[in-house]
C-alpha cells in the first residue's frame, strides 16, 4: 500500500529463506531429540542428496514428480484454487499411463507410445480434476474438500481396478505384468552412455526433461498468454473478471484441468520410466508435497523447481541417511517437509510484518 | 439525566495513527461539550472514520490522550470503551446477520454464562428503551432479513442496552432515504435531550447545518476548523473541507440528444438469495445525452449497471443496443457487450474496475485483453500493451506515470483515472458510468467531469449512476429516480430540485398532489 | 436377521466414535471461523501420546492426558499461524498433518524401538468395556435384552463420552455465552470485536477445545479401540470427520447422524465382504468403503441440499488493512 | 568371514510377525558368530531397488531380501550382480545366483486348524486373511482341511482384511472382523495377517474367545488367549542361510520348508500349555506324524488355485 516499497530481494529472497532457515533449526531440534547429531545428519543428507552421481540421479527422479504436482498445485492457486487432489489426479493419470503402455507396448514403437501415454496421462489426470473443477464451478462445492474426497475415491478404484482387473496373472501383490521394452521411456544413464558419460545408474529418466518442459509452458501460459490474463484475474479478483467477461467458471474448470493434467503426469515418470507396470500407491505422497513446492517456489516455475530439488533432496538424503544411520527413519524427511509447509506457509506472515516494517521505517525516515 | 460534572464529555488531545505509510490521523484535538450534537465531517479519506474508531478502541492510536468528563482514560479496546459509556454506530454495521436482533444486543453483555436469564432481562429492558426513544423493533426478528434502517436502530439500540452516554454515528444516512433520516434525527435529538452526546459523521452539509450544535472539519488527516453551527454555512464548510474554494458547478451547454441507441424494457434481476432486485425497469438512452439515475445506494442502480453491462445475465426484460436484442434466452456476456461498444466504469474499482495485484499496464487492458491490439497467434503482446499505457498515462496525467507500478500502490484518484482512461479511450457508443468521483479529491472530480460531458458533446450516450444528488444535478441532462429496484419518476435536469428528488427516492412523490406527510 | 443387525450397530458406535469426537472438535473449530484441515494430524498426535504414555505409566488416563496435552499443543501452533499471524488455514493444517505423520514415527522408533510402534498396551493401559447392571442376566430377554447387553452396554468410557459430548456441545453453542460469542465470531468477527470482545480470545478457546476433543479421539485409537499405536492409524479419519461435519452442517445433530452413517457404512463393510446380495451379487468391498466420500460429493454437489458454513470461515481477521 | 546383509520388506522389522522371524534369525547368528549383518528398512518401491543395489555394490553377499513384494527388484539387480549371492523368502526366482526360500504354509495351517476344531465348543472356527493373495488364502485352506479333518461338519468362517498391503497392518479391521466372526459363532480364530493379527488377538481377549498366532511364536501376545501359534520358521531359514553362506555352502535354487524339515509347525510353550489337554496333544502328534509320512496329504492352494480337497 505504500509508496515506499520493500525491496524485491527482501520479499523474495531474505523472508523465505529466513522461513527455510527456521524450518530447518527446528529439524535439528528434531534430531537432537531423538539423540541423533543434526550436523552428522545433514552430512549423510547433502552427500546423499548431492555428494555421487548416483545420489543426484535420484534427487532429480523425485524432483520430478515434484515438478508435477508442484505446477499443478501453484496454477491452480494461480486462478484461487486449493487443489488438494494432486495425489488422486497423479494415481489416475498413472492409470492412464499404464493402460496405454499395456495396451500397445507391443504393438507400437516407443516414439508413438511415448506421446500417446503422456497425452493419455494428461487427460486422465485432468479427468479426474474435472469433477470437483466442474462441482466448484457451476455448484459451488469447495473444492478443497471435493478433491481430498476424490484422493480417496481414486485410491478405491485403483485397488478395486488392480485386484480386479490388471493384475497379471501368477503374482501375489497386484501388480501388472511389465511392459514390453518399448514402452519403456529411456533412462539418463541410458541416452548419456553413447556419449560416453557415465552418470550412473537411476531412476532418472526422460520424464525429467517433460518437467522442465512444463515448466516453460506454465510460464507462458501464466504470464503471456490472455488465458493466463484471465487465469491470473479470476484468482486474484474474481468480480473484476466477470466484470470484464471472463467466464469465472469456464477459467475454473480448465485450469483445473490443466491442474489435474500436470499431476497426471506423474504416472509418466513413475510408471512409464521408473516402475514399468501398473502398481498401487506410486503417488507416495507426492501430490500433498506438490503444495509445499509451489508455496515454496512462490508459486514461480524457477522457484518451484529449486523447491522441487530441495525436495528431491531431502527425500533422496533421507533414505542415505536411513540407510547409513538404521536408526533414523525416511519418516524424518516427511517432519522436515512439514516444517518447511509450516514456516514458509503458514506462519509466512510471523517475520513479513516485522522485516517489512523495518525496511518500510528505513525507507521513511 | 446523568450529572454533568465536567464542561467536555470527550476530549482529544494530540491523537495520531498511522496504516504503514498512510497518515491516517495527525496530532488531533477535539472537545466535544457534554450534552451536545457535534459534527465532524470531511472528504473521503480524511480520517474521520479512524479518529472514531480509535474512540471506541477499535484501533489504537499511536500517539495521544483521551479524556472523558474530564477524566484521561486509556482506551484500548471497544470494551475499554464500552465501559466509559462510549457507543459507536459503525459506517459499516457490525451486526452478525443471522441472529435475531435480542442476540445481536446482547452479544458482549450477556449477563451471565448461561443465555437464558441475561435474554430474559435484555427483553425486558430492550422494551423499555424502545418506549423511551420510540425505536420500534421486533426484537426476535432475525437481522439480515431487516430494512437497513431498521438494522441501525439495532446499533443504536446496541449502544443504548451498553448504558452509552456518548454516542457515535458514522455517516449513519447514507443509507438512509430522506424520510428515515428524518427519524433518525428525531431520535438523536430526544437523546440529546436525556444527556446524551452525540457525535455525528456526515459528508451532508445540509445534515450538520439542520441538527448539529459544533461542527469539526478533518482534511487529509487533520483537524483544521472548528465551528458553532449556527454561525457558519455551507460554502464555507465546504471551502474549509478541500482547502480551497469550491466551484460547485459543472460548466456544460445544453444537451442535443439524438436517436436513442439503448433501450431497455421490463428487466428484472434476481439475485442469490432470490430477491428481485431490479422490477421490470425500463429507459431509453440517446445519443448525445447523459441520463442520470439518482437513488439511494442499494435501489438497484448497481444491478441495473450489471445488467446492461452483460455482468450478470437478466431474469426477463430485454435490451435493444447496436441493432441486436438481448433477452434472458439470448444473453450477451461482458465481453459480447464491450465488442458492441458499450463501456462501463464500475461503481467500485478496487472490487471490480481494477485487479489491484496487478501492474498498471495490465489493469489497463482489463476487458480488452482479447483484443487483437494486445494479442499475436498465442502470446501477448507486452510491448505494445505498456506503449499504450505509457501514452494513456501521459494524456491523462496519470501520477506516477509509472506502467510497472502495482496498481494498488496508485492513489484513489489516480486509480479512478486509469479506470475511465482504459474505457472512454476504447471510444465507446455508450458510457456506463457508476460513481465516477468516488473517492476522488475536488481536483480530480473537475477533471473526470470535464471528459463526461466531452463525451457527450461528440455524441455518445452516457448513463451515469451515483448517489450524490449534487453530481447527479450538475452532469445529468435527464434524471430517472430508482427506489426498492423500480424505476419511479424521472424529472428533466432543469425541473429537477432536491426535495422532490429526495421525495422521489423515497417513494413518497405523488405527482398531482405532490408530498405526502 | 434382528441380532445380526443389533451386532453391525454394536460396531457402528465403536467405529463412529473417534469421528464423532473429531467432527465435535471441528465443529467448536469451524464455527468460530478457523478451517481445520488438521483434524487428522492432531488425533494421530493423541493417538501416539495416549499409546506412548499408556506404555511408559501402564495407565490409560494418563495416556489420556498426554493425548490432549499433545493434541492441544498443536491446536495452538494452528491458532498462532491462523488467528495470530493470519496464516492460510487450510495450508498450516496441511503442515500439521505432514509433521506428525512424520513425527509419530521418528519418535515411537526411538522410544520403543518397535518400527514406530508403540509396545502393545495391556490390562490398566487400555480403556476397557464398561459392562451395565445386569447385562448378562437381561442377555436372554427378547428384544430389549439384547438391546440392552448388546448394543447398549459393554463399550468403553470414551464411546459412552462421545455420545454425551453432542448434547453438551449442542448446549454450550446455543446456549451459552460462550456459545454465542463462537458462532458470532465465525459469522461476523467484526461484530464481536466491536461488542468489547477479544476476536483473538474466543478462536483460540475454541481451538483449544477442538483440540481436546481430537485428543480424546486419538486415545480412543490407540488405548480403547486398538491397543497400541501404529503408524497412520488415523487413516483418513480426520478427513471423514470433516466431511461429516459439511454434511452435518455445522450443526451437533445431523452431525452426529452424519458420523453414525460413516460408521454404518464401516461396519457393513466389515460384514458384507464377499457376501452374495439378491439381486447384485458380490458388491466389491471398495464399493462400500467408498460410499462416505461419493456421499460427501453428492451432498456438496447440492443434491442433497446446500451446505453453507460460517460466514467468515477460513477468513483472517484484519483490522488494518495492509 | 562373510559380508551379510538383510533387506526387510516396507512393513519393517517390527511387525512382529514375518519379517520380525527374520529379524530373531539374524540376531541370533549374530550372538553366535559375532557376524554383523547389514540391515536396511526401506520405504518405497524406489528404495527397495536403490537399496538392494547398493548393498550389492558395496559387496554386501548373501544378501536376504525378506518377502514376495521384493520379487521384481531382486531379480533386476540379480541380473546386473551376478557375482553376489540372493536369497528371497516366500517367492521363487530362476536366476543361478539366487536362492528362493519357500515353505509349505498349507501343512502348518492344517495342524493348526485341527487343534482349533479340537478347543473350539461351538465347532465354528474362523479365519482373518490379510491380503487377499493367493498365499493367504493357502493358509486359509489348509486350516479349513484340519478343522475339517477333526470335525467333519465344522463351519469355517473366511475373511480377507483388504487386497492391499495396507491390510496387513490394520489391526483395527482385523479387531472388527473377528468380532464380527465370534458373532457368527466363531470362538477360535486363526489370524494370517501380519501386523493385523495383532488387533484379532485383542478382539479374542476382550471377548475371551481363542485366537491362533501366525509366522513367529506369537503365543506370549495374548497368554491365555493365543490357543497356539503356526510357526513359520523364517528365524531359523534366515539363520541357515547366513551360516551356509558363513561356510560356504551357499547354493543357489529353491528350497521348501514343512512339517518334516521344521519348517512349518505349531506353537508349544509355557504360554499356552494350560489350554492343551494331553488329548488335544496326542492327536497332534498323530496328525502331524500322518502329515509327515503322507497318510494325509494337504491340499496346497497355490498348486492349482482352487481348495477342492
Ligand atoms: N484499516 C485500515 N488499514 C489501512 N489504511 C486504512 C485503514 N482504514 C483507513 N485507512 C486509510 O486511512 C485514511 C483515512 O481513512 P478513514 O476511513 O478514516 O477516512 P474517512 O474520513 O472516514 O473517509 P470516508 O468519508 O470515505 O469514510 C485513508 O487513506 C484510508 O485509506
Ligand atoms: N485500499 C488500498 N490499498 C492499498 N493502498 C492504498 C489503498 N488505499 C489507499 N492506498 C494508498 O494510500 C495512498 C493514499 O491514497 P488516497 O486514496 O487516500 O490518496 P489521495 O491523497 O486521496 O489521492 P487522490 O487525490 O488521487 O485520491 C495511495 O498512494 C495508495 O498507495
Ligand atoms: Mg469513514
Ligand atoms: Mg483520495
Amino acid at each position: 500500500m505504500s509508496q515506499a516499497k520493500v525491496p524485491a530481494w527482501v520479499s523474495v529472497g531474505l523472508i523465505p529463506l529466513l522461513n527455510i532457515l527456521l524450518a530447518f533449526l527446528v529439524s535439528g531440534l528434531v534430531f537432537l531429540a531423538i539423540g541423533e547429531d543434526p550436523i552428522e545428519a545433514a552430512g549423510y543428507l547433502v552427500y546423499g542428496a548431492f555428494g555421487y552421481d548416483e545420489g543426484i540421479g535420484y534427487t532429480l527422479y523425485y524432483a520430478t514428480n515434484l515438478i508435477f504436482t508442484g505446477l499443478a498445485v501453484s496454477v491452480a492457486f494461480k486462478a484461487g484454487l486449493f487443489n488438494i487432489g494432486g495425489e488422486g489426479q497423479a494415481y489416475i493419470g498413472g492409470l492412464g499411463v499404464g493402460l496405454l503402455c499395456l495396451w500397445f507396448d507391443s504393438s507400437l514403437p516407443l516414439l508413438v507410445i511415448a506421446p500417446l501415454a503422456i497425452i493419455g496421462g494428461a487427460l486422465f489426470g485432468a479427468a479426474w480434476a474435472y469433477i470437483p473443477a466442474y462441482l466448484q464451478a457451476r455448484r459451488g462445492s469447495h473444492i478443497v474438500i471435493t478433491t481430498i474426497m476424490f484422493n480417496f475415491i481414486a485410491s478405491s478404484l485403483m485397488v478395486y481396478l488392480m485386484v480386479n482387473w490388471l493384475k497379471a496373472e501368477g503374482v501375489m501383490s497386484p501388480i501388472s505384468r511389465t511392459f514390453e521394452e518399448s514402452a519403456w521411456l529411456p533412462y539418463m544413464h541410458d541416452i548419456f552412455a553413447p556419449f560416453g558419460f557415465d552418470i550412473g545408474d537411476s531412476p532418472l529418466n526422460l520424464a525429467f526433461v517433460l518437467a522442465l518442459l512444463c515448466c516453460v509452458f506454465y510460464w507462458a501460459l501464466v504470464w503471456h498468454t490472455r488465458w493466463g490474463y484471465q487465469l491470473r484475474t479470476v484468482g486474484t479478483n474474481p468480480t473484476a473478471a466477470q466484470y470484464a467477461g471472463i467466464d469465472n467458471a469456464k477459467v475454473t474448470i480448465w485450469v483445473m484441468l490443466i491442474s489435474g493434467g500436470l499431476a497426471g503426469l506423474v504416472g509418466v515418470n513413475e510408471i512409464m520410466g521408473v516402475n514399468h507396470n501398473l502398481l498401487l500407491n506410486f503417488t507416495a505422497g507426492y501430490g500433498f508435497a506438490g503444495i509445499a513446492v509451489a508455496l515454496m517456489g512462490r508459486n514461480h516455475p524457477i522457484g518451484i523447481v529449486l523447491a522441487a530439488m530441495l525436495f528431491g533432496a531431502l527425500y533422496q538424503g533421507g533414505a542415505e541417511l536411513s540407510f547409513e544411520i538404521p536408526t533414523i527413519t525416511p519418516e524424518i524427511v516427511v517432519v522436515i517437509q512439514g516444517l518447511v509447509i509450516l514456516f514458509s506457509g503458514a506462519l509466512e506472515n510471523m517475520f513479513k510484518g516485522k522485516i517489512e516494517g523495518l525496511f518500510l521505517r528505513k525507507a521513511a525516515a | 439525566m446523568t450529572q454533568q460534572t465536567h464542561p467536555y464529555s470527550i476530549e482529544l488531545e494530540g491523537i495520531s495513527k498511522r496504516f504503514g505509510t498512510v497518515q491516517a490521523n495527525k496530532n488531533i484535538d477535539l472537545q466535544v461539550p457534554a450534552g451536545t450534537i457535534h459534527g465532524i465531517i470531511g472528504e473521503n479519506g480524511a480520517g474521520k472514520s479512524t479518529l472514531m474508531s480509535i474512540i471506541y478502541g477499535f484501533y489504537e492510536a499511536d500517539s495521544g490522550s483521551i479524556s472523558i468528563d474530564g477524566q484521561q482514560v486509556s482506551i484500548r479496546n471497544s470494551q475499554d470503551a464500552i465501559n466509559v459509556g462510549i457507543g459507536m454506530v459503525h459506517q459499516h454495521f457490525m451486526l452478525v446477520e443471522n441472529f435475531s436482533v435480542l442476540e445481536n444486543v446482547i452479544l458482549g453483555a450477556e449477563g451471565g454464562a448461561v443465555l437464558k436469564q441475561g435474554m430474559d432481562a435484555a427483553r425486558e429492558e430492550l422494551k423499555r428503551l424502545e418506549q423511551e426513544y420510540s425505536l420500534d423493533i421486533d426484537v426476535d426478528a432475525i437481522v439480515e432479513d431487516l430494512p437497513v434502517g431498521l438494522q441501525q436502530r439495532v446499533e443504536i439500540l446496541k449502544a443504548l442496552y451498553r448504558g452509552a452516554k456518548i454516542l457515535i454515528l458514522d455517516e449513519p444516512t447514507g443509507v438512509l432515504t430522506p424520510q428515515e433520516a428524518d427519524h433518525l434525527f428525531r431520535i438523536l435529538k430526544s437523546l440529546k435531550e436525556q444527556g446524551v452526546t452525540v457525535i455525528l459523521i456526515t459528508h451532508k452539509l445540509r445534515e450538520i447545518l439542520a441538527s448539529t450544535d459544533n461542527v469539526s472539519v478533518m482534511r487529509q488527516g487533520e483537524m483544521v476548523a472548528h465551528r458553532e453551527t449556527s454561525k457558519t454555512d455551507k460554502e464555507e464548510l465546504a471551502e474549509l473541507m478541500v482547502g480551497k474554494k469550491v466551484r460547485l458547478k459543472v460548466n456544460k451547454d445544453e444537451a442535443k440528444p439524438e436517436q436513442t441507441v439503448l433501450s431497455a424494457k421490463d428487466l428484472s434481476f434476481f439475485d442469490g438469495q432470490g430477491v428481485e432486485r431490479l422490477k421490470k425497469v425500463s429507459l431509453d438512452l440517446k445519443a448525445g445525452e447523459i441520463l442520470g439515475i439518482a437513488g439511494v445506494s442499494g435501489n438497484g442502480q448497481s444491478e441495473l449497471l450489471n445488467v446492461l453491462s452483460g455482468i450478470t445475465p437478466m431474469a426477463s426484460g430485454e435490451i435493444q443496443f447496436a441493432g441486436q436484442t438481448i433477452t434472458a434466452n439470448a444473453p450477451k456476456n461482458a465481453a459480447q457487450m464491450r465488442d458492441l461498444k458499450m463501456a462501463h466504469v464500475p461503481e467500485d474499482r478496487h472490487k471490480m474496475g481494477l485487479v489491484t495485484g496487478f501492474e498498471a499496464y495490465e489493469a489497463a487492458v482489463l476487458g480488452y485483453h482479447d483484443s487483437e491490439a494486445y494479442n499475436g497467434s498465442v502470446l501477448m503482446k507486452r510491448s505494445a500493451m505498456l506503449e499504450e499505457c505509457n501514452e494513456r498515462m501521459a494524456a491523462w496525467d496519470v501520477r506516477p506515470p509509472n506502467p510497472h507500478l502495482k496498481t494498488a500502490n496508485f492513489s484513489g484518484g489516480n486509480q479512478q483515472k486509469i479506470v475511465i482512461a482504459r474505457e472512454v479511450e476504447q471510444n465507446p457508443n455508450v458510457l456506463l458510468i457508476g460513481q465516477p468521483t468516488r473517492g476522488v479529491d475536488i481536483g480530480a472530480i473537475e477533471n473526470i467531469h470535464e471528459q463526461i460531458v466531452k463525451l457527450r458533446d461528440a455524441g455518445k450516450a452516457i448513463l451515469l449512476v451515483s448517489v450524490e444528488l449534487d453530481e447527479i444535478m450538475a452532469l445529468s441532462d435527464r434524471i430517472i429516480v430508482m427506489f426498492d429496484g423500480a424505476v419511479v419518476g424521472e424529472v428533466s435536469a432543469n425541473e429537477a430540485d432536491e426535495r422532490t428528488l429526495g421525495l422521489m427516492m423515497a417513494n413518497a412523490w405523488n405527482e398531482g398532489q405532490g408530498a405526502q406527510a | 436377521m434382528f441380532e445380526t443387525l443389533i451386532l453391525i450397530l454394536d460396531a457402528t458406535l465403536r467405529v463412529s466414535t473417534p469421528l464423532i469426537l473429531a467432527a465435535l472438535a471441528g465443529l467448536f473449530s469451524e464455527r468460530s471461523g478457523i478451517v481445520d484441515i488438521g483434524l487428522e494430524g492432531k488425533m494421530l498426535a493423541g493417538a501416539f501420546a495416549a499409546a506412548a504414555a499408556a506404555a511408559v505409566f501402564g495407565s490409560a488416563w494418563i495416556g489420556l492426558l498426554f493425548a490432549i496435552a499433545a493434541s492441544v499443543s498443536l491446536a495452538l501452533i494452528h491458532g498462532f499461524a491462523c488467528i495470530t499471524h493470519r496464516g492460510d488455514h487450510i495450508v498450516s493444517g496441511v503442515a500439521i498433518n505432514t509433521i506428525v505423520a512424520g513425527l509419530t514415527v521418528t519418535l515411537g522408533l526411538d522410544w520403543f524401538d518397535q518400527g514406530g510402534q508403540t509396545p502393545s498396551l495391556t490390562g490398566d493401559a487400555r480403556f476397557t468395556p464398561i459392562t451395565f447392571p445386569f447385562a448378562d442376566q437381561l442377555a436372554d430377554v427378547p428384544v430389549i435384552g439384547l438391546i440392552y447387553s448388546e448394543l447398549l452396554s459393554g463399550h468403553n468410557i470414551l464411546v459412552y463420552l462421545a455420545f454425551a459430548m453432542v448434547p453438551l456441545t449442542y448446549w454450550i453453542v446455543f446456549k451459552t455465552r460462550f456459545g454465542l460469542r463462537l458462532r458470532a465470531v465465525g459469522e461476523n468477527p467484526h461484530a464481536v470485536d466491536t461488542a468489547g470482545i477479544s476476536v483473538a480470545l474466543v478462536r483460540y478457546r475454541a481451538v483449544i477445545i477442538c483440540g481436546i476433543l481430537c485428543g480424546l479421539a486419538g486415545a480412543y485409537l490407540s488405548t480403547a479401540h486398538n491397543a497400541g499405536f501404529l503408524k497412520d492409524m488415523s487413516a483418513g479419519k480426520g478427513y471423514m470427520a470433516l466431511a461429516a461435519l459439511i454434511f452435518g452442517k455445522w450443526r451437533p445433530i445431523p452431525v452426529l447422524c452424519a458420523c453414525l452413517l460413516f460408521g454404518f457404512l464401516d461396519a457393513l463393510a466389515v460384514r458384507l465382504q464377499g457376501v452374495s446380495l439378491p439381486g447384485i451379487g458380490e458388491v466389491p468391498v471398495q464399493a462400500i468403503e467408498v460410499l462416505p466420500y461419493v456421499l460427501t460429493v453428492l451432498l456438496l454437489a447440492g443434491f442433497i441440499g446446500k451446505a453453507v458454513g460460517p460466514k467468515a470461515i477460513g477468513k483472517p481477521y484484519v483490522k488494518e488493512r495492509a | 568371514d562373510i559380508k551379510p546383509a538383510v533387506v526387510y520388506d516396507q512393513a519393517g522389522k517390527f511387525d512382529k510377525s514375518f519379517n520380525e522371524g527374520v529379524y530373531n534369525g539374524i540376531t541370533k547368528f549374530t550372538e553366535d558368530t559375532g557376524i554383523e549383518i547389514r540391515e536396511s528398512e526401506p520405504k518405497n518401491e524406489a528404495q527397495v531397488e536403490q537399496n538392494l543395489r547398493r548393498l550389492a555394490k558395496r559387496g554386501y553377499s548373501p544378501i536376504v531380501a525378506v518377502g514376495f513384494t521384493m520379487m521384481s527388484a531382486v531379480q533386476k539387480v540379480a541380473q546386473d550382480f551376478p557375482d553376489v549371492q540372493f536369497t528371497i523368502i516366500d517367492a521363487v526366482i530362476d536366476l543361478p545366483n539366487v536362492q528362493s526360500i519357500v515353505f509349505k504354509e498349507h501343512e502348518g495351517s492344517f495342524l493348526v486348524g485341527a487343534l482349533a476344531a479340537m478347543a473350539s465348543k461351538t465347532d465354528t472356527v474362523g479365519f482373518v486373511g490379510g491380503m487377499d493373495i493367493p498365499l493367504i488364502r493357502k493358509f486359509g485352506c489348509g486350516y479349513e482341511q484340519g478343522a475339517k479333518f477333526i470335525t467333519p461338519n465344522a463351519t469355517v468362517i473366511q475373511n480377507m482384511t483388504g487386497s492391499t498391503g495396507a491390510a496387513f497392518n490394520d489391526p483395527t479391521k482385523g479387531s472388527e472382523l473377528a468380532k464380527s466372526q465370534f458373532s457368527k459363532g466363531a470362538d477360535v480364530v486363526f489370524a494370517a495377517a501380519g501386523g493385523t493379527g495383532i488387533g484379532v488377538y485383542q478382539a479374542a481377549k476382550d471377548e475371551g474367545k481363542l485366537a491362533i498366532g501366525v509366522d513367529s511364536n506369537q503365543n506370549h501376545i495374548q497368554p491365555g488367549t493365543m490357543l497356539t501359534s503356526m510357526v513359520k520358521r523364517v528365524d531359523s531359514a534366515a539363520y541357515k542361510v547366513f551360516e551356509e553362506a558363513n561356510t560356504g555352502e551357499w547354493k543357489p535354487g529353491l528350497e521348501i520348508l514343512g512339517l518334516s524339515d521344521g519348517g512349518v509347525d505349531w506353537a508349544l510353550d509355557e504360554h499356552n500349555k494350560g489350554l492343551i489337554t494331553a488329548d488335544m496333544k496326542a492327536k497332534m502328534d498323530d496328525v502331524k506324524a500322518k502329515i509327515i509320512s503322507g497318510e494325509i496329504s494337504v491340499h496346497d492352494y497355490m498348486s492349482d488355485s482352487t481348495c477342492n480337497y
